[in-house]
């Protein structure tokens, strides 16, 4: 346990320094403490995946050592470690992008990503249901500071999202002090055995998941996501896409999958599911007429989101354990082909000197390695195989197909799989377009674009790693 | 309806009065006079249901610091450029909450209703625990007022990632006074002579603000009071003492600054890592120093929330980037 | 208490912290001005703090660990009040001069 | 609530009620005087004024129904601190718009 600690302090502690250190630090000493946090916390967090692997339980943790139900806890379970590995990952390699790219970021970019890092840390070992609220609020704050890096441009955005971020926060809120006045527990583990179906934690629940929808940008709850994301710096962008809107959805599947009782989790499990299915849909359609790249990225999020949220309702539903594996196995691949294609996006967006779908015609000639970033990512997304995208799919088809009344959500799958191919075949197909290529305005930045294409070669060596994953989603369980 | 609700009604229906002005006033900076004043009626509020220690909060933050901030978002902003508060707004806002609140109080009355869902008979659920609490405050948690024993002990990692928020806040504002962005086009307004007299108030009501966030500090281990109420009082000294001219531009530049904004999280996440890998576990104080280890936290806490609430409020590209 | 119909101090203060959180949460969903937004959403937190601290006034001795969440909870409000509020004059000032030249 | 057993009833009691409610009355006064009268200056003399005199009135009710040194003395101490409040804020709402208002002369002469 002391190691996942670790793993959430590093970050913390390296935050404060590099912020006590100011512009004393030269900017490159600044990234490379960060980054070199970044892989010390990955370390630890290896380690911790070790340790709760070779303990074959959850480990608990009562901090300041207070009885339980009086102490908050900490809990490293097989998820919280791979989820704490994961951040860190993608925090070194979206790092290393903002070190070595030549794009360059604002030296605050250092200390905020070392705060993010430790507040997604923060939420996965939680099980406190109001130290998960203090968590959501690090997190939005975050990410709002984050998005403003990028200048007054941005500060409209922000501003909305942070609105939007703390008005969902308080709907979370409510919905804890709900449950706190019904059974007089805080702690997820404690309520678990205990909720029943009654009006209170009816409605407890149903105004914890408004806000966590809303903060997730789940549909329909999710309109504000693509201002925000598109407007903020492209390091930026890629962990607010693939890793922050993460933190609210480990919130959600620990309110349903634990915390409510099975009852209600099967009655609110279609709900969920339809909503995924039409965030696919919605989401696809609404990227592929987006005019600019990133918004298509953006948007994109939002209906990849869409798988995650059908595996979470279908878990609900069936409470299928495949499930569980078919959900996280999204989360991951998603982060880093979404890191991928964000990066990729603002790369080619730099070097081709516009923000536009239509000025990536010949991309394939003038900015190879970046547009084959980009096309290998969204291959993941898509779902080919054997990226980790189609790992993920897989495994939420398995159950789907093989029994008939079952088929109506495959279809829904599918559907959203051609939407998907849609989008990233339109920027595909234009890049191919060699007969009116759009020059670069600059020489291309190579390090930049190898670094882009970096997390989705990694997404497609998930598919290596496969069988230890499943192993692991489906042995830790809970 | 008996006479001794007579206080709860008023207050009841100030607030309700408040909220509404506050939404829906025709002139938004009635709108913002009205939420300071719905502020006030809240601290009242907490007072009325026995809960000391956030009266005193809210109103040292309702006091000075959420006026100046308004103050300020009004002087930038002076004009409402589009009033879309049609007519149809209020009513749909006063059918809704009417609506809405009458059916929660109908369902009050219900056999199915918070109370035989058991919201509202707390005492059995919720005495072994309260009982156990106080047992620990009353034995080793170092302190002996309940909220501070919570705040600071038993949910003391609540309390760390709080001090957090107020900074990553704090980096974000930083993020709206680039360095480039020259000094500057919207603090250069001449300062009215006729403040000359808040000049000469503040000198003599920072001082007693002062005093007085030591008194509250200090005194947080046995009563009502602790370190949020402290450094709010001190950043409303801080911020008018800044505000009259009186203290010079707190430079971000300044490693002090830094150190006293940082001070308090880093502090507490050193005495965590220090408590978790030598120690007994995260954040178990020694029983012999819980007591000197919750008043050092308290004093670096104190420290960085005046600091970094002051720099929230009134900090301008002088303050946060040079 | 549980047994009475009559409405004590307690639910009174209960309703009023979700009539004021429903109030606010209309404003959210209706004004457009985002100061009157960022107020609208104060108003919710109070509601919720509201019923918070009615909760714990439910026991002969006021529940400390709800009071030193609503503690908690007010700081992240000022700090997360302050830097939106910032954060719209910014904006606003931003919009001014990207939408008129500069003399 | 206010009235501790042995004060119930007695002259005291019923002059410390009298006090407050006549300083309940100087509120009333001040804030129809604040809603109704034209100009700042105007609104300002009826709240000051009234606010003044309401607050003694009310601190010397309060201090009549508990009686002790400790609590006259915080009584005392609240009412003069915020006496010299209001009149300072009187006077520099007062001074910054007549300011104010010097200023707009200025320019538009």
């Amino acid at each position: 346990m002391n190691l996942a600690l670790l793993s959430l302090a590093i970050p913390l502690f390296s935050g404060l320094l590099l912020l006590l250190g100011g512009r004393a630090l030269r900017t490159r000493t600044t990234g490379f403490i960060a980054i070199a946090s970044t892989l010390a916390s990955l370390i630890a967090a290896w380690l911790a995946l070790q340790e709760v692997a070779a303990a074959g339980t959850t480990l608990l943790l009562n901090l300041g050592g207070w009885e339980t139900g009086l102490a908050i806890r900490l809990r490293l379970s097989s998820l919280s470690a791979l989820l704490l590995l994961f951040t860190a990952l993608m925090h070194l390699l979206i790092g290393l992008y903002a070190g070595l790219s030549r794009a360059g970021i604002n030296r605050d970019f250092w200390a905020l990503s070392c705060f993010l890092h430790g507040s997604l840390a923060a939420l996965w070992l939680s099980a406190d249901l109001f130290n998960l609220y203090i968590t959501l609020e690090l997190l939005g704050l975050t990410a709002v500071a984050m998005v403003a890096l990028s200048g007054s441009k941005a500060y409209r955005p922000a501003a909305n999202y942070l609105i939007l971020s703390l008005a969902a926060s308080l709907f979370y809120l409510l919905g804890v002090a709900l449950l706190y006045g019904r059974y007089g527990e805080l702690d997820v583990l404690l309520l678990a055995p205990r909720t029943e179906a009654d009006v209170i934690t009816r409605l407890a629940l149903l105004l914890m998941t408004t806000g966590l929808m809303l903060k997730a940008a789940l549909w329909p709850l999710h309109l504000w996501l693509p201002p925000a994301h598109a407007s903020a710096p492209t390091a930026v962008s890629a962990l607010l896409s693939g890793l922050v809107v993460k933190g609210p959805l480990f919130i959600l599947w620990v309110l349903w999958s634990e915390v409510a009782p099975p009852t209600l989790a099967q009655q609110i499990g279609p709900v969920l599911a339809i909503a995924g299915m039409i965030a696919l849909t919605a989401g696809g359609l609404s990227a592929m007429r987006s005019p600019h790249i990133k918004t298509l990225v953006a948007y994109s999020t939002v209906a990849q989101l869409g798988y995650a949220l059908m595996a979470l309702g279908l878990l609900l539903t069936w409470q299928l354990p495949q499930m569980h594996i078919a959900l996280w196995l999204f989360v991951i691949a998603h982060g880093l082909a979404k890191a991928s294609l964000f990066l990729a996006a603002g790369e080619m967006q730099a070097s081709l000197g516009t923000r536009r779908v239509d000025g990536l015609r010949g991309a394939t000639q003038t900015v190879p390695v970046a547009m084959f970033a980009f096309a290998v990512a969204g291959g993941s997304l898509i779902g080919l195989p054997p990226s980790g995208g189609f790992l993920a799919k897989w495994v939420l088809l398995e159950p789907l197909l093989s029994q008939p009344q079952n088929w109506p959500w495959a279809i829904g799958v599918l559907l959203g799989t051609l939407v998907s191919a849609a989008y990233i075949f339109r920027v595909v197909a234009l890049s191919f377009d060699r007969a009116r290529i759009n020059p670069p305005d600059i020489n291309p930045d190579r390090v930049g674009h190898w670094l882009a294409l970096l997390p989705a070669l990694m997404v497609w060596g998930m598919a290596l790693s496969g069988e230890w994953l499943i192993q692991l989603l489906a042995g830790g369980g809970v | 309806m008996s006479p001794e609700l007579l206080p709860d009604l008023t207050l009841i229906l100030l607030l309700l009065i408040m909220a509404w002005g506050a939404l829906y006033a025709p002139q938004r900076s009635d709108a913002m006079t009205l939420f300071i004043a719905f502020g006030v009626v809240v601290a009242l509020i907490w007072a009325r249901l026995d809960a000391p220690d956030l009266a005193l909060a809210e109103a040292a933050i309702g006091a000075g610091l959420t006026g100046v901030l308004l103050m300020h978002a009004a002087r930038a902003l002076p004009d409402e450029l589009h009033r879309r508060n049609r007519t149809a707004t209020y009513w749909g806002a006063l059918a809704f909450a009417v609506v809405a609140t009458l059916m929660f109080l109908a369902h009050l009355l219900t056999d199915d209703s918070l109370l035989n869902a058991g919201l509202l008979d707390g005492e059995t659920d919720m005495t072994p625990r309260l009982r156990s609490l106080a047992d620990a405050t009353m034995g080793d948690s170092g302190v002996e007022h309940p909220v501070t024993a919570v705040l600071l002990n038993f949910r003391a990692w609540d309390t760390l990632l709080e001090l957090l928020v107020l900074l990553f806040a704090l980096s974000g504002l930083r993020q709206l006074f680039p360095r480039e962005s020259a000094p500057d086009d919207h603090a250069t307004s001449r300062w009215p002579e006729s403040l000359a007299l808040m000049a000469a108030w503040a000198r003599v009501l920072a001082p007693l603000l002062v005093v007085t966030g030591g008194y509250l500090l200090w005194r947080g281990s046995s009563a009502p009071g602790g370190a949020f109420q402290a450094g709010s009082l001190l950043a409303a000294a801080a911020v008018m003492l800044r505000l009259t001219g009186l203290l010079p531009p707190l430079r971000w530049s300044s490693v002090w600054l830094r150190l006293a904004v940082v001070a308090g999280a880093l502090f507490f996440l050193t005495v965590a890592a220090i408590t978790g890998i030598w120690g007994e576990g995260w954040l178990t104080y020694p029983a012999a120093y819980s007591g000197l280890l919750i008043i050092s936290i308290e004093i670096f806490a104190t420290l960085s929330i005046a600091i970094t609430l002051s720099l929230l409020v009134i900090g301008e590209w002088e303050d946060l980037r040079s | 208490m549980n047994t009475l119909p009559l409405v004590t101090a307690i639910e009174l203060y209960l309703t009023l912290g979700i009539a004021v959180f429903l109030l606010s949460l209309h404003g959210l969903m209706t004004l457009h001005d985002p100061i009157r937004r960022l107020i609208a959403v104060n108003l919710m937190g109070a509601g919720t703090f509201l019923v918070m601290v009615s909760l714990a006034r439910r026991s002969e001795v006021p529940d400390p660990v709800l009071h030193a969440l609503v503690v908690t909870g007010l700081v992240v409000a000022i700090s997360a009040t302050a830097f939106a509020l910032r954060l719209i004059i910014a904006a606003t000032k931003a919009d001014r001069r990207g939408g008129k030249p500069e003399p | 609530m206010m009235a501790a057993g042995d004060v119930l009833g007695s002259w005291a009691f019923y002059a410390g009620w009298a006090f407050m409610i006549a300083g309940c009355g100087f509120f009333a006064t001040a804030a129809l005087g604040l809603l109704r009268f034209p100009d700042l200056y105007s609104r300002l003399h009826a709240v000051t004024k009234t606010d003044t005199l309401g607050l003694g009135l009310l601190t010397l009710g309060l201090a009549l129904l508990d009686p002790s040194w400790r609590s006259c003395l915080m009584l005392l101490l609240i009412w003069l601190l915020v006496m010299a409040s209001g009149a300072v804020n009187c006077q520099l709402l007062a001074r910054y718009n007549l300011e104010q208002e010097e200023e707009d002369n200025h320019r538009v002469s």
